[in-house]
């Protein structure tokens, strides 16, 4: 099985971090794994995304074009993307953000409102890990949640504080996924 | 360091080098290597290296010119408009015979073009690229993991033939992660006798130096050079084969094309189609005889680059047109998708089919 | 009678007019617009005194000053 | 017709700017576009925009712009002006652009009294590429080049171009200034128009130095930004006039 | 001016630009192109042009870009090692399709190499020199009338493409005095509704540019390039044929290599051997077509440069290899004589007579 | 043994010149060689010669030498001295090389502080290409791309490089000097023992800009041309110590 | 007919412009002419030299290496230069400053007392006039006198007072030769 | 007593330590020298002082003076 994602949202938003930590997560699997972002004009504003793909052959292109899951934290995400999915794929939408429902029916979509999740746990901030809960909870768990913090204990070490908060957000994300 | 890690290119190529015992690092900044440099600032110190953001591209290329003529393992990096910068200075490089490594992390062109992925310096990198009959050997990975290792390789192939050595990426590349495992090997020190850095206990000054006012002399020179490059020729070609056995249509692609065009291969065979890749892994010296070979089984290739059309030069004459070559490239930082190649592999059949 | 006029959609809720008014009657929204910014608006119209230093302070000529 | 107190000036073309949030190249857009209207030169003018963030001037000036190679603008703008010598040119450089790759571009212009205008954005820090060190970074300021600070001993101490420039006989007009609150604001204004004044008066080579905030890439919010500019970068560089070789 | 002058190559080459009503020079000294710029030193100021020595050559080559992109007809020269710095300013001249000449007096490479004649920048000239898909019109004389003549349609061509157009001659066309006739012909001023010299009565400003942020934007400049490019290679070939007809070995060389490459193919003649000389006068577009009928006609080719090879890749592309294509090349500076290149001649017919 | 008032000294190889008769590249290469021999240091000596009449500089002095391409010598140097710290380096440069294409290098390794030595001759023309302007031609002066004397409105005034450079704050030692008589020749010899011992001493950049002859291209005798450059050169180039920022 | 020739001095013996104006007047003959200098390393002191072709037919290369006549102006001139004569080739030796002799004798060879004569006539850096007058006697007149002098007043236009001086050399040398 | 040696072959007559020789006993020569150039020589060496003025004057490194 092949998992090829595009995860999407404004600058400040943390899709980056959000795909490298699912990057590592696979990596950790044993999986093929590759995790390219968007550079570029969209630097200064606008959105940001990243190519995520998690396999259990050796990878191609790492640009995904055919996307099986995409998440978008905002309006102009969903509007760019949503047409990437490939049949059957899975879309996961910030609906604190993004207000629109999709038109597409050979999709299946999950409405997350991330940042009032996040909110309620007390950082809006962390938005981008319950939209990571929820993509891999609407995966099937291509990824052990372990194995996202083990990444997440990696890429933040400096930071110990943090963790537990943002594990919390990973597990509400998983949950909203579950209801 | 054994260990695997989530890398980008760009870091891997900086951790690699210094693996592979570069210590010290001259460069400017352009998207998309940046990160290279970057990285480089953040680890030489920590290793007692030398790290030093250069004025221009131009002083760049000059300082490695001044650590390669020292005697030490020296990098510089830079993208498509900061590597015709560079071209004077690689000439001399080529021209005094001084080993050093050169990492160009493409973008599209011409002019300022654009920052994104592109294969469009491919005539510059392998021809030489600067005034005069002077060759780099060109390595062109295809992942993290080989930027990683082509990177070592191209530290060794730098002092063994004294000669500089370019790393030939894209953006993509460049900015991807992807695991790497970087392994530690013991450094053999290289002895560089005719490095100019301080006569010490020699007989005799060295000098480093690319100028021949004589004709003859120069053209000695010349000739010294020629059968260098003629050894690498016959010495250093690297190139990876995927389903080329029984192919009727052979995609040629190197770096970040070979990969979708692997992926196009898979496709294609999965269709039944007789389909196979042939990768080159050194752009100079260009695998050219095994590519002659193959032209003699197969009945056509298809050359696919993130250009518009260069590398395929190569392969015409590599396989002296015996057989078909087309292309397919994609410009400007576009990239083709793997249904593109397909189809076009489809196309090529097709023709064959129709002719018959 | 003086008023500030923003051009919200322009405005990246960088805060610089808030800081320059005097009159301390800029602030920042708490929607978002378009382009995921918080746009400045003004709190209080009638104490504008066309001071136009909100519109030289903001880097992005969100502000125009009517009369 | 006028019933604005503030509006958007007539070389400035409508259209949203690409700069981050508070970052000040949109202030000096502005203020040369005023000078550029109040001049009354809109239809003669030719700017010459460089490689770095102000990259896309073509979009954002409402006059004929000349994109130019990293560094080489002082090098297009003589190409320009000695073809267009009744032109008002100028370019717009940012500190990676002009003190580093363009260092001799800049110096040559000026030593031979090339007749256009430079506007040089000191934001001590190359914002393009992502927060670089500059040859104006101060020393100890973390950039991603200089990631435990500038080490002064490795890499020297900040480029003073005002002060090096003034030294140079061909170099009319030479000043410092910030866009850091309304008084300096007028200060450049009034600096700005007195350059292109003297250009159109057929004088010699003038350069304002704005001082200018990087917020993202020094890692602060744009108020903290101006914040940090005064009282970090204007001790370094400080404000002011370095030449007026005029003769009236 | 319709008298026969004695003139050195470099200052023909200024005299015919300013013929052709080029204003604006900028430039920089270097061996052997000097006199150019030192003639137009001398000419421009009595003609109210504009000469500039600018303080390098990248600044001489971003003077072109500012004065070609406001819309002047305008020229820089300079040798091998300048020229490699020019290559960035090259390309962001095609980029944002800029006429300009630029006139290249090759010199022995690579690195500072010599002052002496040489051809080893033909990959550079050919294949664009810059980073990105770009090409510059490579025009090569052969005498310094020739130098005159192709330095007038170099402007022409500029013009009429909106593409930098490279004049390729050597140190030795550029050092030496023959008789030149310039004919002065009544300037029609090109109309340049693109350039960035002030809006005036302009409806819009223009804008002068090569980046595209968006690689979309960058593929379809690319194409609309790449379009050019085709139609220059449709419209512009030129070359010069010399006893090919009966020819069993067609001698393939430019510049200055022809003319001793002529002289061997006369003694050849008079010795009864079937011997032709085909001469590119443009080497991009590269005159493939003609080559590949003359390669069914004739048993072998043999190209001559005065370097370790390069135009050959274009002869065995252009020929597909159907023939055997030979070489013979001097280096660094070094010139072949009449009688080398004869005894070529005479190798591989030999080489003919003994497979018969 | 020493027989001999005066004898060639070790660091300069036994062969002669190419330099044109009365060149002053001769006087200054046997400076240097005096100095670099009573320092004692031939050994761990790199010299980083240019593109210009002393391009051959690696045949006339005894101890390694890095050749570099025209006006990089500051960025050669850079790199041989960063892999050799304890190593004495300098560069040899015409004023073509250093103050026209070579501008911004010097300018950074100065604004580096990076620890070489730079030895600058000013012979106010391009000497090896055969004599064209230089950015330090005098206005009015004629050289083959001035034939109509050097035009300062057109073409800008005398760059003085070692005003310029004494604004950077990592120039250490900066001075002009000239080996136009006795006692200039001691100062200029003085001048450059200083600066390489500074070197030594691992204190920063060095620039010693030395009043230099060009018989052939200034079209005098030899003997005409020193007067030439005593009544023309030393006014415009005043001789001196510019910037000695030394502690002790 | 083909004539090529070598002019070879110290820098300041004025072989440069002797080619030249051989150059000049052969294009004013209406002859096919071609003039190269050696250039480069002999820049400061050591030798200059150029080639000269004046030809009835179109010139292949406008180097010389076998050369029909060869002017040798002082001694590493002729030593350079003098195996470069083919076969029957006129050898002009400025025996004023070399003091030997041609080893050869399958050329013809001239000596001629270049500088004494210039200098008899008033100004020794007329001696390149003299082997001039000499080399064109020696080569049968392959110009007219009238033509080099012709030659001589384009190129020198500005110095009108030298013209008589130098006519006389070369007439001097002339009839050296004819001597 | 001081001497100034010449290394004739080396000289190239430019006369600068002709003007440098305070005892005006250095004279550029009749002769050529194998180069072209007219050699300067000392016409009275016993009046050398051994200054070696001329030896510091001499680009060309002629000039030894042996005592
Ligand atoms: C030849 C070349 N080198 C490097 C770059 C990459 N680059 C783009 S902008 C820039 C520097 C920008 O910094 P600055 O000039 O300070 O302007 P800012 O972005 O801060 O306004 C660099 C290095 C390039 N485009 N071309
Ligand atoms: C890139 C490049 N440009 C130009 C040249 C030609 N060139 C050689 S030396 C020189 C200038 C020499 O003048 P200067 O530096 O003043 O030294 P001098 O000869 O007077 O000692 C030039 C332009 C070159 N070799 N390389
Ligand atoms: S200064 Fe401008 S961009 Fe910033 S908050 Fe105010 S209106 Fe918005
Ligand atoms: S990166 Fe810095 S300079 Fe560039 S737009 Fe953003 S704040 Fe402004
Ligand atoms: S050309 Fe000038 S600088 Fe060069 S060697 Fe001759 S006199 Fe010296
Ligand atoms: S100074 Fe030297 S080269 Fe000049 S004349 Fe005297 S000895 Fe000869």
């Amino acid at each position: 099985m092949t998992h090829e994602m595009i995860l999407a949202g404004f600058g400040g938003q943390g899709v980056m971090v959000m795909g490298q930590l699912l990057t590592y997560a696979g990596m950790l699997e044993g999986a093929h794994v590759s995790w390219i972002p968007s550079y570029g004009p969209e630097m200064r504003g606008g959105t940001a995304n990243c190519s995520v793909i998690i396999s259990q052959e050796p990878i191609g292109s790492p640009i995904v074009t055919e996307a099986t899951a995409v998440v978008a934290m905002n309006l102009p995400s969903f509007e760019k993307f949503e047409s990437s999915l490939s049949p059957g794929g899975i879309l996961i939408l910030n609906s604190s953000l993004i207000d629109r429902k999709s038109k597409r029916d050979d999709i299946k979509t999950y409405n997350v409102p991330a940042n009032e999740i996040a909110s309620s746990l007390g950082d809006a901030r962390m938005a981008n890990m319950v939209a990571l809960g929820a993509l891999n909870a609407a995966l099937g768990y291509v990824v052990d949640t372990s194995r996202i913090m083990e990444a997440f204990k990696k890429i933040f070490a400096k930071k110990p504080a943090i963790i537990a908060p943002n594990e919390l957000a990973i597990l509400a994300g998983n949950k909203h996924i579950a209801v | 360091m054994s260990e695997t890690r989530l890398m980008k290119g760009n870091e891997a190529i900086g951790e690699a080098a210094i693996v592979a015992g570069c210590r010290y690092y001259f460069g400017y900044p352009i998207t998309p290597q940046t990160e290279l440099m970057e990285y480089m600032a953040k680890r030489m110190p920590q290793i007692e290296g030398v790290f030093l953001q250069a004025e221009s591209e131009i002083a760049a290329i000059n300082m490695v010119y001044g650590a390669a003529g020292a005697g030490a393992r020296v990098m510089t990096s830079s993208s498509s408009p900061g590597i015709s910068l560079k071209a004077e200075g690689i000439s001399y490089c080529a021209g005094a015979e001084l080993p050093c490594v050169i990492v160009n992390i493409m973008r599209g062109g011409p002019g300022l073009g654009s920052i994104q992925p592109a294969q469009a310096d491919y005539f510059q990198a392998t021809k030489g690229g600067g005034h005069g009959d002077h060759r780099n050997i060109v390595l062109a990975p295809n992942s993290v993991q080989e930027m990683a290792d082509l990177t070592m390789l191209s530290f060794e192939l730098a002092d063994k033939y004294r000669n500089p050595v370019m790393l030939l990426g894209d953006g993509a590349l460049g900015q991807m992660m992807e695991p790497v495992n970087l392994e530690e090997k013991p450094l053999v020190p290289q002895e560089k006798p005719w490095a100019a850095n301080g006569q010490g206990e020699r007989a005799k000054p060295n000098v480093i130096n690319s100028l021949y006012l004589k004709p003859e002399q120069l053209e000695a020179h010349n000739i010294h050079l020629q059968n260098k490059y003629q050894k690498i020729m016959e010495q250093e070609c690297r190139w990876e084969e995927f389903n080329v056995e029984d192919a009727e249509v052979i995609v040629v692609a190197y770096g970040i094309t070979s990969r979708i065009a692997r992926s196009a291969v898979e496709m294609a065979r999965r269709d039944g189609l007789k389909v196979g890749l042939f990768r080159p892994i050194s752009l100079w010296p260009f695998p050219s005889e095994r590519l002659l070979t193959l032209a003699q089984q197969t009945k056509a290739f298809l050359v696919s680059e993130l250009s518009a059309g260069q590398m395929i030069e190569d392969v015409r004459l590599a396989t002296k047109q015996i057989k078909p070559v087309h292309f397919y490239g994609r410009m400007g930082g576009m990239m083709p998708s793997s249904r593109e190649i397909y189809n076009q592999i489809n196309l090529i059949l097709k023709e064959k089919e129709a002719v018959k | 009678m003086p008023k500030p006029v923003f051009n919200q959609e322009r405005c990246k809720g960088c805060g610089l007019c808030v800081v320059a008014c005097k009159k301390n009657i800029i602030m920042i929204s708490d929607s978002l617009n378009s382009k995921g910014y918080h746009p400045a608006a003004c709190s209080d119209e009638a104490a504008c005194i066309g001071c136009i230093m909100c519109a030289r302070a903001c880097p992005d000529v969100v502000i125009e000053i009517h009369k | 017709m006028n019933s604005k107190l503030y509006a958007r000036p007539e070389s400035l073309a409508d259209v949203p700017f690409h700069y981050c949030p508070g970052c000040q190249h949109g202030i000096v857009h502005r203020i040369i576009a005023e000078v550029i209207d109040e001049l009354g030169v809109r239809k003669q003018t030719i700017g010459v925009a460089p490689v770095g963030c102000s990259v896309l001037a073509y979009d954002y000036f409402n006059f004929d712009i000349v994109q130019a190679s990293h560094g080489r603008a002082p090098a297009v703008a003589t190409g320009v002006k000695r073809v267009c010598p009744d032109s008002t040119v100028f370019t717009y450089q940012g500190d990676g652009d002009l003190a580093s790759i363009g260092c001799a571009e800049i110096v040559h212009a000026a030593a031979r009294g090339e007749k256009i205008t430079t506007i040089f954005i000191n934001n001590a820090i190359y914002g393009m590429t992502g927060g670089q060190m500059a040859p104006t970074t101060l020393v100890d300021q973390v950039t991603t080049t200089s990631p435990y600070g500038r080490n002064e001993n490795q890499v020297g101490t900040p480029l003073c171009i005002s002060e090096m420039l003034s030294t140079i006989q061909g170099a009319r007009f030479i000043a410092r200034v910030a866009v850091n609150n309304p008084s300096n604001m007028a200060k450049a204004k009034a600096a700005i128009k007195k350059a292109f004044q003297l250009q159109n008066s057929g004088e010699g080579f003038c350069l304002i130095e704005v001082l200018s905030t990087c917020p993202t890439n020094w890692g602060m919010t744009p108020v903290e930004a101006v914040k940090w500019l005064e009282t970090n970068m204007i001790p370094q560089y400080p404000l002011g006039v370095f030449k007026d070789a005029g003769g009236e």
